[in-house]
């Protein structure tokens, strides 16, 4: 089983070199810190910035630059910042490669849902559903169970959707899965996790092959 | 062709109770530190923001919000403040949340004289709930509306006496973009400069967008999450 | 009567402290020349400059830096460089307070024609489709008359049109007319220039009060 | 993440007969004078060019009409160009006129990914004969469609190894826009820099946007019009 660390490991594998990414708050965000050594991506942050370096040192700390989840921190050799306009001008034609981002659901067609619990929770879309809509490459990371022990690898979402038939793979802390055909597809499973139990946790279809490899991380 | 106001009071001139304002800004970086806190003095109420973000309990737009002068706010995220959770909750607030590049696009849009504009995001959700949709290409998009607004309150690293603006790294955000969608676009910034002080390749707003400007002053740039690097 | 300068310095009269003008080529181009001592107005560029700046000197030419009409030309202070979407943004959101252009024929509800005389003349519209189109306010610089003497100033236009029901205000070598109600109205004569020559060489409906001021230039 | 080909003929690679090519510039001002000699060297035949002028008959993309490789040309202006008129009067030359505005704005919405926008510019006239129409605000729009081209092709005063640009005065143009719209932008700048010399406040189109950049060379940068002020 995977610890959120393992999964953004697992996820920076997906990554190739020359890729822009946006990688969304929580889990996603830790993928910065695995990039394959032979490979160079540049990470676009939805707020208006191309090329998000570390978090500063403490001297070098600056209000005016912020990631999208408001966290303070760097630019890198080449970076550049624009308006939020350009910003999800950039995301809707598509010249982001990969967007990995958090979900409180997901369903075997691929819908998403990841910013509201009716009468419970509301902080806002904030820049999910332009991305869900628009990027071509769309990894989620996410736990396979909430708290009381429910899937939330679904056959559909019960939650309003930020999304829909957006997400190509998704990545929990037992399992690579990918979505296609309207079905989830056990491509990895982490070490250490049977195959049954990843089907024992998984609520929406799941199609498993004879071979499901353990995951390389 | 002078812009300048000489304080924040005569640059919030005309602001009145009900009026749609903008607000520049994303989370607490960029915004109109000044303005928000004359807001606060001149006491307008029943106001409709335009934000991103609703700032957080005892800093931004979250003073509006304390101060009940906010009867409709229309943002992409308003997480990390209670206040404002609390008057959502309760009813007291009317909140029209609507996706950050959707909010972003829409005031380009009144800026670059476009009614109109189509965007993918929110198609399938409750977003979409009575809007029309239409397919180019295959993918389906919603048409959604250019902004008006009385006024737009922007906040500008250096600006000079025509009104062109020159924006700090990721303070840039929404702040050219309202400055183009303003009736009336209010600007404060960290460092006024003569006309001709600043390079005309490198203004990001021109000045005929900006109607007020003017020096702001002790400014507190708060940060919302303090991230570092230990040497 | 007015030769193209007396049309310019007439027109001039028109500019308010404080206007964003975008002069066209021709005649419009010349109004530059005559902005009154106690009036400051900035001029648009649609190909990117607000804050066109007179010829430069000989030393100073710079082909980067051109107007509308690919005339070198020098910037002022305050001047700002933006791309064609931006420049026909702020046109089409009406920041330009005044628009003066050149037409071919102009009509009494305020169409105008300038692009084309399909056969012969095929030159294309640039930016006066969007100008006219955009602006609220609309000042024609023309001669009353063609070269075979035939008016100008007509019912409706017969060359393909630029514009529909845009121009406000017509200033021609003899008069100046102003268009509303779908008819013009006489409200300047040139120095020199009879009522009777005007209405003999305007096609168009013409509304001529009792009492037609010479124009002061 | 480094874009930079070694010379014109590697940045026009793929680039074949039919295919659809915008060209930045206007008039003669920032066009990609490299790459317009490039593609007569190469050959390639029946393109469409997009490109706000036809240049004039021995420069810019006139060149290019006088090798006859242009099947269709589509633009806002085309005046001063003999070569032009007669193929386009003997039927040789298929043109397609748009306003100026609308071709800015068509090519922005490729780069923003808006399938279409809405422009009041031609309603009315012929440009508008074909288009859907629509009436907001009592004001009528034409919906015009976000440009598809193979390639997009233009000039840049610096740029840098990770394909960020700044442009120069009116040299900027068309060329951010069309930077922005191409399936694959080719750049050619009069000064090429490493990643990091930019200021990245200062760029006009971020490097994600290119994909092939080079330093170009022997620029003639002609001038249509010289006017000057006597001493």
């Amino acid at each position: 089983m995977l610890d959120k660390y393992g999964i953004a490991k697992r996820i920076a594998k997906e990554l190739k070199d020359g890729f822009y990414v946006n990688l969304g708050i929580g889990i996603p965000t830790l993928v910065a810190n695995y990039v394959p050594e032979d490979v160079e991506v540049i990470l676009q942050s939805e707020n208006g910035l191309l090329g998000i370096g570390p978090f500063p040192f403490e001297d070098d700390v600056d209000a005016d630059l912020i990631n999208a989840g408001k966290q303070t921190v760097t630019t890198t050799k080449g970076s550049s910042f624009f308006d939020s306009a350009m910003s999800f001008g950039m995301i809707r034609s598509q010249r982001v490669n990969l967007t990995v981002l958090g979900a409180m659901e997901v369903s075997q067609n691929g819908d998403i849902a990841n910013w509201k619990i009716p009468g419970k929770m509301v902080k806002g879309m904030g820049g999910a559903m332009d991305l869900v809509a628009s990027a071509e490459n769309i990894i989620v990371a996410m736990m396979h169970s909430n708290k009381a022990g429910e899937s939330k690898i679904l056959k559909s979402c019960s939650l309003p959707l930020t999304g829909v038939a957006c997400v190509k793979k998704v990545v929990t802390e037992l399992a690579v899965l990918e979505i296609k055909d309207g079905k989830f597809h056990l491509i990895e499973r982490a070490p250490g996790v049977s195959v049954e139990e990843i089907i024992s946790k998984t609520e929406g279809e799941l199609v498993v092959p004879d071979f499901v490899p353990e995951m390389e991380i | 062709m002078n812009k300048v106001v000489k304080n924040v009071e005569e640059a919030l001139h005309g602001i009145e109770d009900n009026m749609t304002i903008m607000l520049g800004g994303f989370g607490l970086c960029g915004i109109p530190e000044n303005s928000i806190n004359g807001l606060i003095k001149k006491g307008v109420k029943n106001l409709t923001c335009i934000s991103n973000n609703a700032g957080v309990d005892d800093f931004g737009i979250g003073l509006l919000l304390k101060t009940r002068q906010v009867k409709k706010m229309i943002a992409s995220y308003v997480g990390e403040n209670a206040e404002f959770e609390r008057q959502l909750l309760s009813g007291e607030l009317d909140v029209e949340l609507i996706p950050q590049g959707t909010l972003a696009t829409r005031c380009m849009a009144t800026g670059y004289g476009m009614p109109a504009i189509y965007t993918p995001a929110g198609v399938g959700t409750e977003v979409a709930e009575g809007k029309e949709t239409r397919i180019f290409d295959g993918k389906t998009y919603l048409m959604e509306m250019a902004f008006k607004s009385d006024f737009a309150i922007v906040k500008a690293w250096k600006g000079d006496t025509h009104g062109n603006l020159i924006f700090r790294a990721t303070s840039r955000n929404f702040n050219p973009l309202m400055a183009m969608a303003g009736k009336i676009t209010i600007v404060e910034v960290e460092e006024l400069v003569p006309a001709g002080d600043l390079d005309p390749d490198m203004i990001h707003t021109p000045g005929i967008y900006v109607n007020r400007i003017f020096q702001g002053k002790d400014y507190e740039k708060r940060i919302e999450q303090i991230t570092i690097t230990q040497k």
